[in-house]
């Protein structure tokens, strides 16, 4: 089971990615937040795989998060998930050492796939945010 | 270093600046189109695909609740949406021409020829727009023939504009619109002409009082 | 004047341009999120709406092949979105189109009449964009004249287009704009012919396999 943390403000999109993720035999949604702060703290209690972020929230921003968590958990694979990606956001994930540059938007089957690929070893950065970035 | 070199350099930096106020204006509308857009057309797309997985997967309560709420948020949000994004839209004279011409098009008219404008003042810009408006809804609600020309020749100093279908007359009945094109043309000190032989056409002549010095 | 008045205009039209280079992206943006949200977001309400009637009426499969068809199209908005806000879309054919128009009455020739588009496929757009870039680019290097003609007529099934410029000729050489033309027409379909009396003129005519269907 690849266990993963969901970090995204928006009630509708975050219900909806932990329901489809859940749908996926080997996929388990351990914790959800709705910014960064509470991601930190729930990053702290679960044992998480994946920590799967927005990046912009209120509170503490994905890419604060990122840096939050590694203190505590070093090993945890990080992955953004936007909708629009702005100016310098793909290199400042980067540069952050996250494994994956996702759209929220992509089929659901693609995340899961992208999430596995990431859990041996792989980076996945999508094809339309990587000719933007 | 030689004035030519720093002529050269200036020109550069001042690209590299005008570049860089469009790169800056392109972030500030991907910043609102982030809250407005992103949240509503991704939860859209996000609802509608577990909808689809939950029922496939035999959920069918589930499936059809998501998908009353993918309804819902359609309904109320998406004209908001509509809203916001035709805010940003100021008239560009050119791009509204287009419309014109595509409108002819679709309602089936050969059209001949096109126009394009450049260097109007605001005022004649507007009122050529309206003029133009006038001409095309008449063409669309009295021309009885297949085609439409469109011509526009633009000198230094001088606009020639012909907007011209074919088709029989019907008998000269009286309404504004010709009358108000008549008007808005002599404001511009401008020329108007009708032609009402071998079907009806508009000719204007305006000189250069109405391109920008 | 002083050298500092000058060096103070200089900024100021410098600041001009930025403005301008910022307002003429704003407007991009704008045109294109309008002509690509305008249609999608309406067709996205009705199937949500039609989705929920199916579902409510116990047609489960009905539904949630709709339901399907709101998370594609939807999801293909959001990609269309991204790339007109990146500056990543195909240039849109009648506004580069403007900007070739306005570059030649810019070079100061008198331009006679103009070229507008519309329905054609988005091989055809840049298939033929990149003809009356050649052509235009042409004109301005090799034309000896003062006039340019430019003409386009659009029926359900066909299209035809000219592009003419008047002045002596030199010797003809041969350079690869007009091969490169002649097999680009051909690509499509279309015929292409060259005039050379009395000036330059190039004319292409296309019949309805350009046209979107
Ligand atoms: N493009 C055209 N082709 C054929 N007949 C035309 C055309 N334009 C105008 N006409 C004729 O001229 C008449 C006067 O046109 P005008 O625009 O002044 O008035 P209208 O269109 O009838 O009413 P409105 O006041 O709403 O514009 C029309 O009723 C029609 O008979
Ligand atoms: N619009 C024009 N007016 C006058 N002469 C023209 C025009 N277009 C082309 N020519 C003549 O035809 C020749 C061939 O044009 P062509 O575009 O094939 O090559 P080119 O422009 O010289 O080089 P390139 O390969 O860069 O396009 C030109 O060199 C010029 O003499
Ligand atoms: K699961
Ligand atoms: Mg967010
Ligand atoms: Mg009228
Ligand atoms: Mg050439």
């Amino acid at each position: 089971m690849i266990k993963v943390l969901i970090a995204e403000d928006q009630a509708l999109v975050r219900g909806a990615l932990v329901a489809l993720l859940n749908l996926e035999f080997d996929i388990e949604v351990v914790a959800q937040a709705a910014n960064g702060r509470e991601a930190v703290d729930l990053v702290k209690t679960h044992e998480i795989d994946v920590l799967l972020t927005d990046i912009e929230m209120p509170m503490m921003t994905g890419l604060e998060l990122i840096e939050e968590a590694k203190k505590y958990k070093p090993d945890v694979k990080t992955v953004v998930i936007t909708t629009f990606a702005r100016a310098g956001y793909i290199k400042r994930a980067l540069v952050a050492g996250v494994r994956g540059v996702l759209l929220k938007d992509c089929p659901s089957e693609q995340l899961a796939a992208a999430l596995r690929q990431i859990m041996q070893g792989k980076k996945v950065i999508d094809p339309e945010l990587a000719i933007q970035a | 270093r030689s004035k030519l070199q720093q002529e050269h350099a200036k020109e550069q930096s001042q690209q590299h600046n005008e570049q860089l106020a469009t790169i800056a204006e392109r972030e500030r509308i991907a910043r609102d189109l982030h809250d407005l857009l992103g949240h509503t057309l991704s939860s859209i797309v996000l609802k509608a695909e577990l909808a689809n997985k939950l029922g496939k997967a035999g959920q069918v309560d589930a499936a059809l609740d998501e998908i009353e709420q993918v309804a819902d948020i359609t309904r109320t949000t998406l004209s908001e949406v509509r809203a916001a994004v035709s805010g940003y839209k100021t008239k560009d004279i050119n791009a509204e021409l287009i419309k014109m011409h595509n409108l002819l098009i679709d309602k089936g008219f050969n059209v001949e020829g096109a126009l394009t404008f450049k260097g109007l003042t605001a005022k004649a810009e507007s009122t050529i727009l309206l003029i133009i408006k006038e001409a095309t809804t008449n063409i669309i609600r009295h021309s009885q023939g297949k085609n439409v020309q469109l011509y526009v020749a633009q000198q230094a100093d001088k606009l020639t504009l012909k907007i011209a279908n074919d088709g029989p007359l019907s008998k000269a009945t009286s309404g504004n619109g010709l009358t108000g094109i008549e008007e808005r043309v002599s404001e511009l000190g401008g020329q108007f002409q009708l032609q009402r032989e071998q079907g009806f056409a508009l000719e204007l002549e305006f000189d250069k009082r109405i391109f920008q010095s």
